[in-house]
């Protein structure tokens, strides 16, 4: 019995579910359309529901590092009071209109977000700073281009050196389209082929089968 | 001189971000006012709304995130002015984080004018919905999927929702959510022949370009420089054109930092100390 | 002026705090608070929007309503939670299958259509004849690096052929590198209007300069 | 019934399963195949033993998911990222190096768990306490939380392989500053620039999914290398001639494709 459920049992709800999403892509029927819907509903609920396996695993790991006094174990503390909060206020009323949740997402959440969201420039400056070195054919390439598009980005000296900008674009619209398409086209062949894999039974981890 | 090139190629990364920061500052506390130029693509998605007549319908994700405020706030804001300054009905759905629906209620609704539309005749607000793609498909087929709005009212109690069934009835789909809007543009504008237009970042504009050639989406904004060239369209500058000063000066650091560390890095190797 | 509002403050120190980040190359109190509040926020929000909200509009609400199937999906979400009993951890893959299978199967379908047929009808439409030279050119560059950078990517070529094709997928290498350098370039603008965002903040309503 | 404007989609879906088929069929049964290096996966060995020898742990992340493992655009490439997580389980398993593997996916918690059970139960080894760490679902929070770790626990290797939004590179330079050894590698257009300049080594695309197929070599997944490989072609030869037929005005094989 526990072995169904171990290994026949996921791998057959796999090849099941993904033949039937295929079918339904290419085939009408009311009957698998309805099904197909309703499974992908069914993904979401799953997901939504299991989220707590990850709060228990946070809460877990956070309860350790107090117990052991890990560094900055006070700050552990003060994290699930914040959850705390947030999930009360979370709860009263229409979803984010209780006044404290607003005020904790608007001015501490929200510009925490948008913060690290920008602490992206300070990489990519020091990423652009160690990386553009004409060291090789690649990165030689590499840095041309870049400079090019950052010529023409740059309002001021795209409107001084007017004849940048056609060239950018051209750049943008013919050579790295032509890059990105090869690359979107070869990844998107390797989904399919992983996906097969998975409803022919050969990709066992993608469906928890590890052993 | 060798000494010079090794220190150039090996300068702390925090001086340069100082520098950059001082730089951002300075233009934004003094403006210069550097010139700028429209492109093609933000005149087309200018003309995508212009063009629209009075009453039309239009789906719009307006659903950027916190972090993108400062990228495409601007853009969502304009919009949003330009729809209620058109007479134009429309339905504002997010599909890709929760905060975009926060945002949408908190930082762009208070910043235009409504004119006098009524919420629910002229507009409605559904809010986020959770499943992104997936629950995309479902949206797109029936609209009445989400049931309530970001309000809490049941959808089939609001007029424009029994007016608009599915995404058959819509004249134009709006999507600014940074640029990640492929999934977006799968369900809406392919499926239903609608035609799209969308804010993306600066740096989505290339895989933009792609949509744009294959006749998926007939408009792009281009992040800030976007927003700042779709301002000056509409005759209303603001908070878009204000950064572009900024933008540049920055740029005109960064380009001459590496060709001066490349510089250093040459002299260096023919000497042969690097290989 | 500077800003008298308490809100604009804190959300201003979150701000300053989280780049300290960048000023030693070690763990300070300052972003460590920081990242403590964001995540325990963020936690708050998955109890109540992920999982109570969500599980409420698109089960709880139908079940109500008669559809009782959807009392199988929350049932099946409530046995991943099988893991924190060893003996039972394995009940967690038929949940786990289903999700995957459907985010895969729906990746595929989808991938096929916009990234595979899509693309390649988009790239057979470029003009060759009847247009200026610049265009027509321009076509052809574009079918030379989309061929030779899906060459690239072959796997399984035996090593002769390999070795004569060695110059198609060099060639299609450097295709790959004009797209990763166009990108680059064009994300530092991008990165930069983040930036430029929290600045504005800082500068115009914390401080109130300008 | 057959639903329009799909018909050509669906022979090539049919097509590519019958190839997968067909091709692991022929490996089983003794068909040679040779496989072009990827250094990036050769590099793991090489990091992981780097990593053990400054006494410091290796960090794992397969990226992030907007709403989870179901989401089609992503879900793909964290799954191919978990796949590849079971070697490096093994290889810091052998050399007893700690790893720290940090998700963005509730749901992938006891999938990745198991994972690492096996590959350490193989050495008759337990899994490190605390190897497994949530940390969240939302973005930024889950890009914080790895910043902390990286300064915390300074790992010696830091291996990310998934599907990555903008934290591809805060992680990436984020290693950095630490001094980790980096592979990098996504199938998402929009973030492999980054991780090609900033990272030892790095997967593009499509190798992400081969890579177990590369470290493995079982027939399922060499069969499948070589039906991709078909399927490019295939696809190669239907841009090419479609392009010709295009601008000789013959319009039958684009209105084929649009089937």
């Amino acid at each position: 019995m526990s072995n169904i459920l171990k290994r026949e049992v996921p791998l057959g709800l796999a090849t099941v579910i993904i033949a039937l999403l295929f079918f339904d892509y290419y085939v009408f029927t009311d009957i698998t359309r309805n099904i197909a819907l309703s499974i992908a509903d069914w993904a979401i609920i799953i997901t939504a529901t299991a989220a707590g396996v990850g709060v228990l695993n946070m809460i877990i790991r956070t309860y350790q590092n107090i117990s052991k006094r890990a560094e900055y174990w006070y700050l552990d503390i003060y994290m699930l009071v914040v959850m705390v909060v947030m999930a009360g206020t979370g709860l009263i009323g229409a979803y984010g209109t209780h006044p404290v949740f607003e005020w904790i997402m608007m001015n501490a959440y929200l510009p925490i977000d948008a913060s690290i969201y920008a602490m992206v420039f300070f990489d990519i400056v020091s990423s652009y700073y160690r990386t553009f070195r004409v060291r090789s054919r690649d990165s030689a390439i590499l840095f041309i281009c870049a400079f090019i598009i950052m010529l023409k980005n740059a309002p001021l000296t795209g409107g001084m050196l007017p004849s940048f900008i056609p060239i950018g674009d051209w750049m943008l619209n013919i050579p790295s389209t032509a890059g990105s398409r090869a690359f979107i086209i070869v990844a998107s062949i390797g989904v399919v082929a992983f996906t097969i894999r998975t409803m022919l039974q050969t990709e066992r981890t993608t469906v928890g089968v590890v052993d | 001189m060798t000494s010079i090139a090794s220190k150039i190629l090996n300068i702390d990364r925090r001086i340069i971000w100082v520098t950059c920061i001082a730089l951002i500052v300075w233009p934004l506390v003094s403006p210069i006012g550097l010139p700028m130029k429209v492109d093609e693509i933000t005149r087309k998605y200018y003309d995508a709304i212009e063009s629209l007549p009075p009453g039309s319908i239009v789906l719009a994700s307006i659903d950027i995130e916190a972090g993108l405020v400062g990228e495409n706030g601007a853009q969502c804001t304009d919009t949003l002015q330009h729809l209620f300054d058109k007479d134009i009905k429309f339905i504002q759905i997010c599909f890709y984080r929760a905060d975009g629906a926060i945002l949408f209620e908190n930082l762009w609704l208070p910043k235009v004018d409504q004119r006098d539309k009524v919420y629910g005749v002229d507009w409605v607000n559904i809010g986020y919905i959770e499943g992104h793609e997936t629950a995309m498909t479902a949206f797109a087929a029936d609209f009445s999927y989400p049931v309530k709005d970001y309000y809490g009212n049941m959808l089939e109690g609001l007029q424009l929702m029994t007016e608009v069934k599915s995404m058959d009835d819509v004249d134009l789909y709006i999507d600014i959510a940074a640029g990640d809007c492929d999934q977006a543009l799968r369900q809406f504008a392919t499926p239903y022949d609608v035609p799209a237009i969308t804010g993306a970042m600066a740096m989505g504009v290339p895989d933009m370009i792609m949509y744009m050639e294959a006749g998926i989406v007939t408009g792009i904004l281009g992040g800030l420089p976007g927003a700042a060239q779709y301002e000056l369209l509409l005759n209303k500058p603001g908070a878009a054109i204000r950064g572009m000063d900024a933008l540049s000066v920055v740029h005109i650091f960064l380009l001459c930092l590496v060709i001066i560390t490349n510089l250093a890095y040459f002299s260096l190797r023919s000497k042969g100390e690097i290989k | 002026m500077v800003s008298n509002d308490i809100g604009i403050w804190t959300g201003a120190l979150f701000t300053i705090f989280i780049y300290s980040y960048f000023i030693r190359n070690k763990q300070n109190i300052a972003f460590r608070f920081a990242q403590s509040t964001v995540v325990g926020c963020a936690l708050g929000y998955i109890i109540t929007l992920v999982m109570i909200k969500n599980v409420d509009t698109l089960a709880f609400t139908r079940i109500a309503g008669g559809n009782v199937i959807y009392i199988i999906p929350v049932l099946l979400g409530l046995l991943v939670y099988a893991k924190f009993i060893p003996q039972y951890s394995y009940l967690a893959r038929t949940p786990i299958s289903i999700i995957v299978s459907v985010g895969l199967a729906l990746g595929a379908r989808g991938a096929l259509e916009t990234q595979i047929v899509r693309q390649v009808i988009s790239t057979a439409s470029m003009p060759l004849f009847g247009v200026d030279l610049i265009t027509s050119l321009s076509s052809i560059i574009f079918i030379v690096g989309l061929v030779s950078a899906s060459c690239y990517f072959y796997f399984t070529l035996n090593p002769n052929l390999s070795s004569k094709l060695k110059p198609v997928s060099t060639l299609g290498r450097s295709f790959l590198m004009i797209y990763f350098g166009t990108k680059f370039g064009a994300t530092i603008m991008s990165r930069l209007t983040l930036f430029l965002g929290r600045v504005t903040f800082l500068v115009f309503d914390w401080l109130g300069l300008g | 019934m057959f639903v329009e404007g799909r018909i050509i989609q669906m022979l090539l879906m049919i097509l590519t399963i019958v190839a997968i088929y067909f091709y692991t069929d022929a490996v089983k049964k003794g068909r040679e195949v040779t496989i072009r290096p990827i250094p990036a996966l050769d590099a793991i060995e090489e990091a992981v033993g780097r990593a053990s020898e400054t006494g410091r742990p290796v960090h794992f992340t397969p990226g992030y998911t907007l709403g989870g493992l179901y989401n089609p655009t992503m879900g793909p490439g964290v799954m191919a990222g978990i796949t590849i997580l079971s070697k490096v389980a093994e290889v810091t398993a052998r050399l007893g190096t700690g790893i720290i593997v940090s998700l963005a996916q509730a749901e992938a918690v006891p999938l990745v768990e198991e994972t690492l059970k096996v590959a350490y139960r193989a050495q008759n080894l337990e899994v490190p306490a605390n190897a497994v760490r949530f940390i969240s679902t939302e973005q930024y929070a889950y890009a914080a939380g790895i910043l902390s770790i990286l300064l915390e626990e300074r790992p010696g290797a830091n291996i990310l392989m998934g599907y990555f939004w903008s934290e591809s590179l805060q992680f990436a330079e984020g290693g950095s500053y630490v001094g980790a050894m980096q592979i990098g590698g996504t199938c998402s257009p929009s973030q492999i620039p980054f991780f090609v300049a900033s990272c030892d080594y790095c997967l593009i695309g499509e190798e992400l999914f081969a890579a177990k197929g590369y470290i493995d070599r079982d027939p399922a997944s060499l069969g499948s290398l070589l039906a991709s490989d078909i399927l490019r072609s295939i696809l190669i030869g239907i841009v090419i001639v479609s392009f010709l037929a295009f601008n000789l005005n013959i319009g039958l094989i684009i209105d084929l494709l649009r089937m």
